[in-house]
Order: structure tokens, then sequence, then C-alpha cells
């Protein structure tokens, strides 16, 4: 595993100087970090000279506080059983990406989800704007500065509470004489 | 003065002044028009019957005209149906250019149609036949679209079809020397054998090309369809039915006395039903509604050669009844799609959709048309398809039964197709402005659609001069037998009573359709085509709901080896070669009218010169 | 009955109780509680056995169940189709989620009251709703009708003003089919 | 201007459809021209809800993700938590978590069996299958609290130790099943309808596979051999004795043969576990979630579901809530590319069996 | 005064017809939920759907032709069940035996399902046409090993009247299925598509085109169309029996014989998937067909 390992370091390094690795000696799994221009190279080459033929997610993370969506394509090698993490940055203010689905055509679906849930713009992805919205006004809502329960609270309407609502597990204990367990008791009200 | 001639000449003239005030402005045309074919026709009901002749000689041949019982069967479809078309032709065709030569056209053909059937010689007959065949040529290339190839395939059949009569009617001239019609027949018995056999061969051929016969019928797709759809409903109700009338007079007048005539029966009617299948299965494919109509006219054409073959006096009702009814619903059918054509400029089904709420009328007329088409009881196609089976079954064709029957059940789809496509599905915003087509043009469709409504009920209105022209032919009398006014008998005595059909069939949907309208009446309203249930989600402006391309693909998908067989055999053996024999031909001819008239008159010349050379007469 | 106001009692009776013992149900799974509706429909519970059986389209449909949260997009659907399914009508909300919410109580995406939008005759509660809760619920239905008292529908038409602000309110800009009622 | 081809609407309100969902098709004669997925009726925004709940309260959503099988998202994100936390599971745990992930295939099974055969007419099938899961619910039940939902695989274990005499009702009721599920071949695999059916529809060959990134059984029916029970093990999959099974073609008959092996299979690695299972505790306790952090880090790990592999990635600043939370389910890749690519060409009247044979569950994709 | 008679007949014939109809619909559910292992609906369901559809207050149309169509397929489904001899001795339901035969049988048939089809066709809803595609391909299916059937007896006993058959069978005093066996097999099996139930229930399919021709009728349509279609199976399995199975002199004999030769397409069904259209198309032009023509090629020796 960890001879496999240095060997993918050393293949990854060879073609693409500035990308950093990280390994996780425990885990089948071996990060790097890369420019967000070297993507879609980085991913063919790890496709076609590599092995690495399944596209298993492309996960992203908003940063709020450090201005940046990362973005983390992780790829698998049905052969070497490692799964390698591409990790990129990319700033939040008109985040644009370049586009991979020619490589993965699955890649399609993520990128027009990021397209209308976070605004990343891919360049010549084509596919209909709406994908899960419908009729969107706001801001890209998965964004962490989207505030949900005010929006909830401003478009929908509640129900108001019971007056009488009380703890259920009380009511729950009255009604079926059953013992709270140990571990549920202490967070009891 | 005799009146089959005055009606002639009143033909001739009518025709030739309507061409000459083509171009006056006003109404005058139209009223020329119509007089020079509505007095004749006047004339014909009141001032003839069955039996009146007319003889005369003329550049050494003896003519003899008389209206037998048959003619005057055919001779009362090509005048009604012609009466009809008329009609539509005048509001159908205004403002079309070159109207003149569309009137004349049409005079002649209506003139040479009954020309053909008082013909009792064999020179006007086929002097008749060719003006027909000019006239009908010069409507097929009216409109001057595809010319080339429609125009050449049609004159090109009617050709072959022309020559082998020709030859018959020089060999029955060499054999008898004589040119009479009766003639032929009675001497008919004592040819050789290789003449009995080739002589109606020949004729057939000539009749068989304008009755569509497979493997003859190519022309008559593209012919039907490109003519202007007044004078198609003529065409296909009517002009066909003169190859029926020759066929109808070889069968039973040759074949019947031909020894192995059994053989030849069975050759007839199997190539009927051939023509049959063929003409469904392809009408079936079609999106355009005036290919449909006649591939489906070949089709029905195929029914009706299937009766004339068999030949039992069953099955010869059940042929003429059928022609008579071809002529009624596909003249119906065919003014239906004219008048779409006119008030929406397209026949394509894919284009026009739900046409329903604003041209009803017109949908009522093809509704009638398509069950009556569909052989549908209460309706008189039913009429004929029953007779047809019964006297198959009769007359031990047990194949043939499960043919003509597949080919009828087959019709119900493009049946269906034609009245969804123009009328049902949704009601586009691109037709919202279409409207009812004019009063005349309407008219006649409901007459004609009124006519099957008639038939269906009391059949014997027509049956009995049908019934009257087979025994001029030689066969005893039917009535009775086979048929009364309202009631139908097989060969073994079954039957069916038509009246209290219709009665039953009318209380029970009235009964319902009382029911559907009173129930609840108050809370039942009308809504959109749009309203309808799409899954819940609102169809959007651009996105088509109309189902209708490729609207029959399983039930083609299913009988593909019928059909590639079909193709492989018409189009890639025997179409190529037709399709050398016009690059042939089209050297020779160039392509408009004028030639192809010029040619015919040569051929004429030299047929007097090889009657004068040849047979020293 | 408030439907026919001139029918007699008697009448009235009969046609309550077939409507009651007659109970389709639209095939629209609109949330995760369309995972109870087979069992519900099949060999252990058999609504059948009631007279519940499935609709393909909304124009045969007596009920229309909604089996859980809303989403907007799915709301407009639900409307749409609730238009076009044919009176007498009833709604059944199913789960906690069309009640409150439920989980989902600051989704932006998912309503939280459904009978502000559509006029429910029955809920029923839980996460998720047993095959036995279901069937119970429809048998709240079935009495509900019996009585007379399931009248949403008219309610819905009465009201139809409240109900199509309240309606708006979740998407200002879509655009109503205007064929309704 | 209107288009020439006709639109039809399969879904949302469709009795065809899997879930709700919508696929816009674009027919000429009864063959597709044209389909697009159209999906977000069922969008929640778990992720985003997870983010504003601490760590024990975003377990509760985990299980809404998908409906028919709702364990192996349980699975996952009690993995992805340990995984970041280092937090151990004991052995006895373990062994049940497998229990209850087989338990809840099979479940799924019973769900597959009557989804395939309700979309081809075989309406029999369905009343048996899913009336025979109710077997399985009853376990759940009796295990859990809950049928559908059971919230029982949590960080550190699992909720609570196995009922008395468990194990035996649990052996009883695989002989059960192993006994249905002949019954069940008798009227689906031998039929010859059913065969004709199927043969040769959907097909998915092993180049589309790759481009498409397709999994689970549908991978499997094209004649890759790929499982993450065996190629990334987890849990105790690596002790348990298992095939995989694959078949050739990559049609509907495949992946239905597929299906029908490792339901097999699954009764197999139940009667496993349970002769295998330890004694002990079964679970770490956690502290109190009000106050329960994560060490900043991230974690992927994939299960393997009915319908093919889950991923889930999880990322942790170190607060009491999520940082993130991103589920890929299989049909996220099935039932948008995929199947807008293979239902060209198809027949209208495939289109409900080839999404019940790729495994379409749509809310795994909108989330 | 006669005809006063004729037509309380008729109606007695209907209500008859409706009932039974209605019953074996009942009955089927019946069956088919213990097939299912379940308990299933009470016998009379379908009497209280049909109610409760009739007695739906709003109704919906989308022009004349839609609301036509149902009554199209009453005409049919009724004016079949007039010219078929519901007992070999007439008496009450009698009605029109004598007045049509075979043939015109055949073509009464589809009279209903083309004015349904209308009916169908003006709804606009596409599936509602393709139901119809479909159904019309399907009907040219099954109809030619049923014609070969009904030729072959045709010509094997010299009548094309169904009463004549009756008369045959009484004579001989054997029923038809075992004198004329292959044309019994060939009628049967085009039967199974007569009756639409599974592999053969392509027209509504609900996984693929929703409830097909029916999409948009509801409440008195659908009504409507329910009676019509139980009318329409007791008219056609007592034309069954009339035919191969010596038809029947009482009532009960009657009900045993239709409902025994329900149960053929029945539970044929039930263990049955959809077949596909072109499918279904060849599956009648495969055995079905080949035992029309043993039938006929019979028929012609004997």
């Amino acid at each position: 595993m960890q001879k496999l390992k240095a060997n993918l370091i050393e293949h990854i390094n060879s073609g693409f100087r500035d990308a950093v690795a990280k390994d996780y000696p425990n885990e089948n799994r071996l990060d790097f970090y890369v420019n967000k221009q070297c993507i879609p190279s980085i991913l063919t080459y790890a496709k076609d000279r590599l092995g690495y033929i399944h596209l298993s997610h492309i996960a992203i993370v908003d940063w709020l506080e450090e201005g940046e969506f990362e973005l983390i394509y992780i790829i698998w090698s049905p052969e070497e059983k490692i799964k390698m993490f591409v990790r990129t940055r990319v700033e939040r203010e008109n985040p644009v990406m370049p586009n991979i689905d020619m490589i993965w055509r699955q890649a399609n679906t993520y990128e027009r989800e990021f397209r209308e849930m976070y605004g990343i713009q891919f360049q010549g992805l084509e596919a209909p704007e709406e994908f899960i919205l419908e009729d969107w006004q706001g801001p890209p809502p998965m964004r962490r500065d989207f505030d949900t329960e005010e929006y909830a609270n401003e478009t929908f309407f509640h129900r108001p509470g019971r007056e009488d609502a009380g703890d259920v597990r009380e009511e729950i204990i009255k009604r079926s004489r059953e013992e709270i367990p140990d571990f549920a008791k202490k967070y009891s009200r | 003065m005799n009146t089959i001639i005055l009606i002639f000449i009143i033909f001739l003239a009518g025709a030739i002044l309507t061409f000459l005030a083509s171009n006056i402005k006003g109404l005058l045309k139209e009223v020329l028009f119509l007089a020079s074919v509505i007095v004749p026709v006047v004339m014909f009901f009141t001032g003839v019957k069955a039996g009146d002749s007319f003889n005369f000689h003329l550049a050494g041949f003896a003519f003899q005209w008389e209206i037998t019982p048959l003619g005057y069967l055919f001779a009362l479809i090509v005048t009604g149906l012609g009466v009809m078309a008329a009609i539509y032709a005048v509001s159908a065709m205004q403002k079309t250019k070159n109207l003149g030569l569309f009137y004349f056209n049409f005079i002649l053909s209506i003139m040479s149609m009954l020309g053909i059937l008082f013909s009792r010689d064999l020179v006007s007959f086929f002097i008749f036949w060719e003006i027909m065949t000019w006239s009908s040529y010069l409507m097929v290339v009216y409109q001057g679209k595809d010319v080339q190839k429609v125009g050449i395939k049609y004159f090109i059949f009617s050709a072959i079809g022309a020559y082998a009569m020709l030859m018959a009617i020089v060999m029955v001239y060499s054999l008898t020397g004589s040119m009479m019609i009766d003639k032929m027949i009675q001497s008919y018995a004592g040819f050789a054998f290789n003449m009995q056999i080739i002589i109606p061969i020949l004729f057939l051929i000539g009749f068989g090309v304008k009755s569509a016969m497979m493997p003859l019928h190519v022309w008559a797709p593209g012919a039907y369809s490109h003519s202007p759809m007044a004078f198609t409903s003529l065409f296909s109700g009517a002009l066909s039915k003169m190859g029926i009338y020759g066929m109808v007079i070889v069968m039973a007048g040759m074949i019947a006395y031909f020894p192995e005539g059994h053989w030849f029966r069975i050759v007839i009617a199997w190539l009927g039903g051939i023509t049959a299948v063929g003409g469904t299965l392809w009408a079936i494919a079609q999106d355009d509604a005036k290919k449909l109509l006649a591939y489906s006219s070949v089709a029905q054409l195929g029914y009706i050669i299937v009766g004339v073959g068999i030949g039992t006096p069953l099955a010869m009702l059940a042929a003429l009844f059928m022609a008579v009814m071809h002529a009624l619903f596909k003249g119906t059918l065919f003014m239906a799609v004219g008048a779409i054509e006119k008030q929406t400029g397209t026949s394509n089904f894919t284009e026009v959709t739900g046409l329903i709420r604003k041209m009803p009328l017109t949908f009522l007329a093809s509704l009638m048309g398509i069950i009556a088409l569909a052989g549908i009881p209460p309706l008189g196609g039913f009429v004929g398809k029953w007779m047809l089976y019964e006297s198959l079954i009769g007359s031990d064709h047990y194949l043939l039964v499960i043919v003509i029957f597949f080919s009828s059940t087959a019709a119900f789809l493009y049946c269906y197709k034609f009245l969804f496509g123009f009328f049902l599905g949704q009601e586009e915003k691109e037709w919202e402005h279409v409207k009812e087509a004019p009063v005349l043009m309407v008219i006649p469709m409901i007459i004609l659609a009124g006519g099957t409504f008639l038939l269906g009920t009391f059949p014997g209105l027509v049956i009995k001069p049908i019934s009257a022209g087979l025994e001029q032919l030689g066969y005893a009398a039917t009535q009775g037998k086979y048929w009364e006014m309202s009631m139908l008998f097989n060969e073994w005595g079954d039957q069916v009573v038509l009246e209290p059909i219709l009665y039953a069939i009318i209380a029970v949907f009235a009964f319902f359709l009382v029911f559907l309208l009173i129930k609840n009446h108050k809370n039942t309203r009308y809504v959109s085509t749009k309203d309808i249930s799409t899954s819940g989600e609102v169809p959007k402006e651009h996105e088509n709901l109309t189902f209708i391309q490729n609207f029959f693909q399983p039930f083609l998908r299913a009988v593909e080896p019928l059909m590639k067989r079909q193709i492989d055999f018409y189009y890639n053996g025997f179409g190529k070669g037709i399709e050398a024999l016009f690059d042939f031909t089209r050297r020779i001819y160039t392509g408009n009218g004028q030639t192809y008239a010029l040619y015919a008159i040569i051929f004429v010349v030299i047929f007097l010169l090889l009657k004068t050379t040849l047979f020293g007469i | 009955m408030s439907y026919d106001k001139d029918s007699h009692k008697i009448f009235d009776f009969i046609q309550n109780w077939a409507r009651k013992h007659s109970i389709w149900v639209l095939a629209y799974g609109t949330g995760c509680g369309a995972i109870e509706i087979p069992p519900t429909m099949t060999s252990r519970y058999d609504a059948e056995r009631l007279g519940v059986r499935g609709a393909a389209t909304p124009r045969q449909a007596d009920v229309l169940l909604i089996t859980g949260y809303l989403t907007t997009k799915t709301l407009k659907r639900v409307i749409r189709v609730y238009e076009q399914m044919q009176d007498p009508k009833y709604v059944i909300g199913f789960g906690s989620c069309t009640i409150n919410g439920g989980m989902y109580y600051d989704s932006y995406n998912t309503i939280k009251v459904l009978d502000k939008y559509l006029p429910v005759d029955v809920y029923i509660n839980g996460c998720m709703p047993r095959p036995e809760a279901v069937l119970a619920g429809f048998a709240k239905l079935q009495q509900l009708i019996a009585e007379g008292k399931a009248n949403g529908a008219q309610k819905y038409k009465e009201n139809l003003e409240w109900y199509r602000e309240n309606q708006k309110r979740i998407s200002p800009h879509w655009v109503m089919p205007e064929y309704n009622w | 201007m209107r288009e020439k081809a006709t639109t039809l609407y399969l879904g949302p309100q469709h009795p065809g459809i899997t879930g709700n969902m919508m696929i816009r098709l674009k027919v000429e004669g009864d063959t597709i021209v044209g389909a697009t997925t159209e999906v977000g009726y069922l969008h929640r925004a778990f992720e985003k809800l997870q983010e504003k709940r601490n760590w024990l309260q975003s377990f509760t959503l985990m299980c809404r993700f998908c409906v028919p099988e709702t364990d192996p998202m349980e699975e996952s994100y009690a993995r992805a938590v340990e995984a970041i936390e280092g937090r151990e599971v004991p052995e006895r745990a373990k062994y049940i978590r497998v229990m209850v992930l087989e338990l809840a295939r099979l479940a799924s099974f019973m769900l597959w069996y009557g989804g395939q055969n309700g979309s081809l007419g075989l309406y029999t099938m369905g009343q048996w299958s899913v009336g025979d899961r109710n077997y399985i619910l009853d376990l759940f039940e009796e295990l859990t609290g809950g049928r559908v939902y059971h919230m029982y695989i949590w960080p550190g274990g699992v909720r609570r130790d196995l009922p008395k005499g468990f194990e035996k009702r649990v052996l009883k009721t695989m002989d059960y099943f192993e006994k249905r599920l002949n019954d069940y071949d008798d009227l689906m695999f031998e039929n010859a309808i059913f065969k004709k059916r199927t043969q040769g529809v959907g097909i998915v060959d092993k180049e589309k596979a790759i481009e498409h990134g397709v999994v689970g059984p549908v991978l499997r029916g094209c004649g890759i051999r790929s499982d993450i029970r065996i190629d990334d093990p987890y849990e105790v999959y690596d002790k348990l004795d298992f095939i995989v099974p694959t078949a050739e073609g990559g049609d509907i008959w495949a992946r239905a043969l597929v299906r029908r092996q490792e339901a097999r299979q699954s009764i197999r690695i139940i009667r496993q576990v349970i002769d295998m299972m330890p004694s002990g505790s079964v679970y770490n306790k956690i502290p109190n979630p009000q106050k329960w952090t994560l060490p900043k880090g991230d974690a992927y790990v994939r299960t393997e579901a009915v319908r093919g592999e889950i991923g889930l990635y999880m990322a942790s600043d170190g607060g009491t809530n999520p940082r993130r939370v991103h589920l890929r389910g299989a049909a996220y890749v099935h039932a948008i590319t995929l199947l807008e690519d293979i239902l060209i060409g198809a027949n209208i009247a495939d289109v409900s069996a080839i999404m019940n044979s790729l495994g379409t569950c749509p809310p795994e994709i909108e989330r | 005064m006669e005809l006063f008679l004729n037509i309380l007949g008729a109606i007695a014939t209907v209500i008859l017809a409706f009932i039974v109809g209605m019953s074996y619909g009942g009955i089927v559910r019946k069956i088919t939920a213990r097939v299912q292992n379940r308990k299933g609906p009470p016998w009379y369901q379908n009497f209280i759907d049909a109610y409760k559809l009739y007695s739906k207050t709003t109704a919906i149309h989308h022009g004349w032709m839609h609301r036509m169509g149902p009554a199209f397929l009453m005409v049919s489904s009724v004016v079949t069940l007039m010219f078929v001899p519901v007992l070999n001795n007439g008496g009450w339901f009698e009605n029109m035996n004598f007045q049509g035969d075979l043939i015109f049988l055949l073509y009464i048939m589809v009279f209903g399902s083309l004015g349904m089809a209308l009916g169908a066709g003006q709804t606009g809803n596409p599936n509602s046409a393709i139901g119809v595609t479909r159904g019309l391909s399907q009907m040219v299916g099954f109809e030619i090993p049923w014609v070969m059937a009904l030729v072959a007896m045709m010509i094997q006993y010299k009548t094309t009247s169904i009463t004549g058959f009756i008369e045959v069978q009484q004579e001989s005093g054997t029923w038809l299925m075992f004198s004329s066996p292959f044309a019994f097999i060939a009628a049967v099996l085009a039967m199974l598509g007569m009756f639409r139930y599974s592999p053969f229930d392509i027209v509504g399919a609900p996984s693929e085109l929703a409830s097909g021709p029916v999409s948009e009728n509801g409440g008195k349509y659908l009504f409507t169309m329910m009676s019509s279609g139980s009318i329409f199976t007791f008219a056609k399995l007592t034309l069954y029996v009339d035919l191969f199975m010596g038809g029947a002199n009482n009532l009960l004999v009657l009900l045993i014989k239709t409902f025994a030769l329900y149960m053929v397409p029945v539970l044929y069904g039930l263990v049955s998937p959809r077949y596909r259209t072109e499918q279904a198309v060849r599956y009648f032009w495969g055995w079905p067909l080949f035992f029309g023509l043993l039938a006929i090629i019979y028929a012609v020796i004997f």
C-alpha cells in the first residue's frame, strides 16, 4: 500500500510540480492539493495513465471565513484500491472552474448542481440552467451566508406550537410505564 | 336529335366555351362550367334510359353507342359524383391560375367516362379511353409539382395500358373482323387457346392500370395526391371505376367461357387480395392525408378486384356495390382533405391538428366517410364487406377471406389516423384562425356522406340496378336469393336484417348520449385541451403534445417482414427498372402536356394506318 | 351532504356509503411517505379490502394523498393535480411534515403547513406513519364521508381567493394555469 | 414554433415513475428521441440543514435521504464521524451493523422485486414480495422501534443490543425468505415473457459504464466485478465469506440476475454474522451532544447499498456542527446522465423497467 | 305490444349482462387477491365503484367527441349483446338473435373501440393517443386467428349464424370445442387478447401510459365505460359459449360455463408480465395463427 502511494506521488509530481501530496498512513487515501487550472489535466492523467477510472465524488465545502470554496475530486482505482483526493480552492467572489464533464460524463451533474447551489461557473458547461430549484430568485442557497431559517420564516406559514406542549418523554413514561434508558436520561430536560 | 349525342355535344361545347371564357372576370366561367356539367347530367337522368342507342359510321368504322344496364349503373356513379365534384370544384378552385384548363379537363373527363360507358364498339371505347387518360394526365400535372416524377409515371403506365389494350383490340379485329364488343364476346369461345389467354390478359393489363391493380399501381399514389383534390375525388371515385367496368366485362364476358377460367379467376382474385393488403399497409405508413387516401383507394380497389375476380353472383354484387360505395366515401374524404388543405394550406397530419371544433361539418362528413370505409355498420361500407366475405366463404376461397379480413382490420388503423391527425388531438394556436370550409364545399361532402348512410340501411336501392346489370351479363336473377331492399342473404340462407339494426343502434346511442348529457349537466364544463393530465407538469409553449409522428410504429414494426418484402420487390427491383425506363423516356418526352397530346394523336394515326395496311379494310 | 341540496336523505345515505367504500387514491408519491404506500396496498395490510385502490390520473381519483413534506416545486404540481380532480375529492395529509414542517421546519424549500394551501380533510401524524396509521386515516376519512363532513373541496371552492394568495406567496413569479375552477 | 416530436411527461404524478421525479420524453412513434431528467421535487436542502444541527441531530436527518434502504446512510454517517474523531467501535456492534445492513438490503431487494415486475405488469410478484418484506420490517421494529427510519447505527456503535432470542427469529425469517426466493424465481426468472421484455433492453456496456461512473448491480451487470464490500471493505465484511455475482450483457435481464444472486448472498451473510457474532458492549458512549465537538478534518466513506456505492464526504471545522456533509448516492450518476443517455432509442414501454433496473431513487439526487 | 315486449326483453338482457359482468369483475378481483396472498375486496366492490363514479358531481369534457365516446362504446356492447343468443331456447332473451350473423358481429364489435378511440383522441392527451394506437394494433393481431377460427367453423358446418351453430351442437350432441378442436384453441388464444388481461393489457398499461385512452375520463364517462365493459365481457363470453360449448339451456349452466371460460385469461394474466406492442401482435401471428390454419385445413378435410 505504502509502495503504491509513493509510486503515485512520484508519478503525479513528475507531471505536476506544484501538486502537494498529503498521505494518510492508516487509510487507503492520498490527498493532492493542486491549482484549479491543473484539475482537468491531472484528472485526465490519473484516469488514462494511472488507472483511476472511477470518479467517486466531487465534494464541495464553503469556507466562508477564508473566502474560498474547496472542491475535492475523489477518484478511485479498482486496481490499486486507493482513493485519491484532488483538492483545489476557488475564490468565493465570481468563482470560475474548469469543466471536466468530457472526462467523466457524470461530472456534468455535479457541476450543474454547484452552479445552481453555489453559483460556481464552469467553463463550457452545456446544460439547462435550472436543475433542482425552480423560479429561484435569491442567492445560491447552499452558500453559508444564506440563512435558510430566516427565509423559511419569511416565506412559509408556521403552525404555532401547542400551549400544553410539554416534554414528550414524560408523556411516554406515563403511557407506557417504560423506564428511560440510562444514556438518554442525561439529556432529558 | 338523339339525347346521347346531344349530351356529348353539350359537354364538348361547354368545355370549349368555359375554356374561352376563363379569362373573363366575374362569375361567367363558373356559371358556364356548372351549366355544362349539370345540364347534360340532368338530360342523362331525364332523357335517357337503359337500352337507348345511337349508331353512326365514320372513317370506315361502325360506331355503336348504347346504354346498357351495367353502363347505366356506372354512369350513375360518374354523373352523380361528377356533379358533386363540380359544385365542390367551383368553390375549391377559386383564385387558382389556369382555371380554364382545369374546367376544360374536368368536363372532358366526365364526358369521356360517359363515352366509355356508352361505347359498344372498341374504336370509340379506345378513343374515349385515351381522352380520359389525357385529361386526367393534364390534371395530374396541373399543379406543376413533381411533374417529372409523378406525371411521367402516370403517363408511362397509361401508355403501357393503352398499348396492351390496343394490341388486344387489333387481335380481336384480326380474328373477328369486327370492332363490336358484343361480337367479340360472342366469338370469344371460338378463339384459339393461346388467343383465349392473351386477349383477356392484355385487356386486363389495360384495365388493371386504371384500377391500380398490383403490380400496376405504382402510378396511383402520386397521381391521386398531385391532382387538385376537387378532381381527385372524381379521379379515385369514378375514373378508376372505368378499369373495374372493363374488368367486369372481360371477366363476365370472356373468362366465363374460358375452359381454364377457374385458375384465371384465382390469379385475378389473389392479385386483388395482394393489392388490398399492400395498399392498406402502405396507407398506414403515410403522413400525408392525400397519400394515405391514395393508398387506401388502391386497397379498396383491391377488394373490388377480388369480387370481380371471384365472379360468383354474390361476389359480383359485392364488387359493384363496393364500387358505388367507394365512389361515395372516397369522394367525401378527398373533398374533406381538399377543404382542409384550402383552409390550412397543408394536408400533412404532422402539421395540422385539432380542427374538430373549427370545422365540425367537415369532421362529420369525414367521420361518416371513415365509418363507411372501415365497413362498420350501420353505414354502407358494411354491406359491401359482408357480401364479399359471404361470397368468398361460399365459394371456398378461405385463405382469401383471411387476407381480405386482415386488410380490412388493418384499415381501421389508417382510418383512425386520418380522423385523429386532422381533427382530434391538441388544438394548437397556429390553427386558431381556421374556419369551416365554404358552404359549396361542405354541401357536396354532406350529400355524399348521407348517401353512405342511406345505402347502409337500404342497399336495395343500389343493388337493384346492379342486379339488372348482372342479368345483362348473363347472371341469373339475384333478388330474393341474395338481397331484399334492406336484407342480405348468403349462400346458406343466413341473413342480416339491416333496418332493425339501424334502429337498435340509434336507440342505444341516443339513450346513452342523453344520459351523458343530462347527468350532471350543470357541473359539466368544457376545458381546453391544454388542461390534461400531463403528470402534474404545465406544458411549455413550444412543446408538442399531439402524438402523430410515426403513429403506428409498433404495428409497422410487427409487420416489418411483410413491408420489407414489398419495398424490395416493388421499389428496389421493379421500381428501379421503372426509374430506368423513365430516364430513357424522359429523353423522348419533353415533359409538357402538348407533346404528350401530340404523341397520342400520332399513336391514333398509326393505329388507323395499321388498320388499313395490315388488315386491308 | 352539501353538494346536492334538493336530494333526499336516503339517497344521500346510499351515495355517501358508496363514496365511503370506494376510495381511489391518486398515484402520486410526493415525499418519502410513499415508501409505506406499497405495504399498505399489498398483502399484509391490503387496503383494497376497504375499497381503497390506486388511480393513475387525477380525473379518476378521489383522494389526494400528500405523502410527506412538500417542496415548493412539488406543491405547484400538487395544486394543478388537485384542481384537475373531480368532485367529490379529499386530501389526506400524511406525516408530520405536512402538519408543521416536521424536521424540515427551517428548510427554505419545503412548505410547513399544508392546510394553508390545500384543504386537508384528514391528517395522519408520525414520521413515518405505519400502515396501520394509514388505514386508520382512511377509516377516519370514511367516517367523515359517511357523516357528510369531508367537504374540503367545498371549502376550497368558497375560499379560493385566500388559498390562491397563500399559494402565490411561496413563489411570486409563478404563473398559475388559468383554467382552474 | 412547435416541436416535431411529442412530449411525454413521465412523472412526477405517474404510476410508472420510481419516486417523485420527472423524465421529459420526446417521442416519435413509440421510440424515444430525447429524454431529460428533471429533479428537484424532493429537495429539502438536507446538507444545509445539517450545517445548522449538531452532530447528533444531523444524524437523525441522515436516514431520510433515501427511504427504500435507510441504513447505509446511517452507516456512512457513523463511519465518517468515527473516522474524523478516531472513535472505536466495539466488535459486536460491527457484526450487528453488518446484520442490519444486510437485512435492509434484503428488504430493499423485496421492494425492487415489486417495482421491477410492477413496471412490466406482473403485479402478483409485487404483492408477494412487498408483503413478505413486512417480515423484515417486523424484525427492524423489534430491534429499533421503527419500520422505515431506524436511527440505529449511530456513531460509536449501535443504539441498543439485540433483544433476547432475536438471532433465532432472524434465522427463521431467513429460512422463510430462502424458500420464497425460489417461488419468486419460478414466477419471474422462469417466465418467458419476462425474458422477452428484459433481454437486450436498456443496455449499459462497459465503456459507457466507466464513462458515466456506474456503480453497484448495474456495473456488475456489465460483467465488472466491483463491490465496495470487497474492494474497500468496512466493518467485518473482510472476514465474511460471500461472492459478488456478475452477469454479462448489461441489459435489464443481466441486472436482474445479479440482484437475484445478491439477495441469496445477503441471506448467507446474515447467517454467517449471527454465527460469528461475539458478545460484549455495543456502543461507546458519546459525550453530551450539545457540547460534542469533532476535531478539524475530513473523511470520505463509501458504503455498498442495493443501488450501488454511496459516498459520504464529511468535513469538520472543529465545531459542534458539521461543516459540511455531502452525500453522493448511486442514483446521482444513474438517473441523470446515464438514464438520459440510454433512453435514447428505447421504447416507451421500457422506460419504467429501465429506471427500476437502474435503481433510481430521486431523493438521493437532490437531497 | 310485441315491440313493447321485445324492448322489455332487451332491457332485461342488458340488466342481466350488467349484473353478471360486474359481479364477474368483482369475483376476479377477489380471486386475484387470493392468489396474491390478500383478502381482497368484497365481490360487490365493482358495483360500489360504479355507483361512486356515477355519483361524482363534476365532469369535464374536451369537446363533443369526447362526450360521445362512451356512448359509442355502449352501442357496441349492447348491440353485440342483442345479437348473441343468451339461452338456447331464446325466450325472454331472444332479442335480435336471428337478424345478424357472425360477420356482422365481428364488425359491430369494433364499432365501440373506434368510437372510444375518437373520444380519447379529442382529449389531446398524448398517452390516450398512444394507447389507442396500441389497442388498434393489438386488435389487428388477435382478430386474425379469431377470424380464422370462425371461418374454419363456418366452412365446416355451412352456416354463419350463431343460432345455426347452436342447432348444429344440439343436433350432434357434442360441443364444437371437441368436434373442431383447433378452431377452439385458436379462438381461445385470440380471446386472451380480446379481454386485455396481462400480458395483453398494453392499452392502459399504468406504468407506461398512466391509464391510456381513459386518462381523461372520470365520473360519468368512466361509469359508462365500466358498465359497457361489463356488458361486453358478458356478451363475448356468451358468444364463446354459444359457439364452442353448446350454448346454455338455463341461466345457471350459462353462468358456470362463462365463468369457467373467463378464468382462462384471468389466470393466465396473473402470472404474466406485459408484452410490448409489437411482441403482442407477433404473438398472435405465431401459434394462434398456426392453429387457425390447422383449423381451416381440418375443416376442409373433414
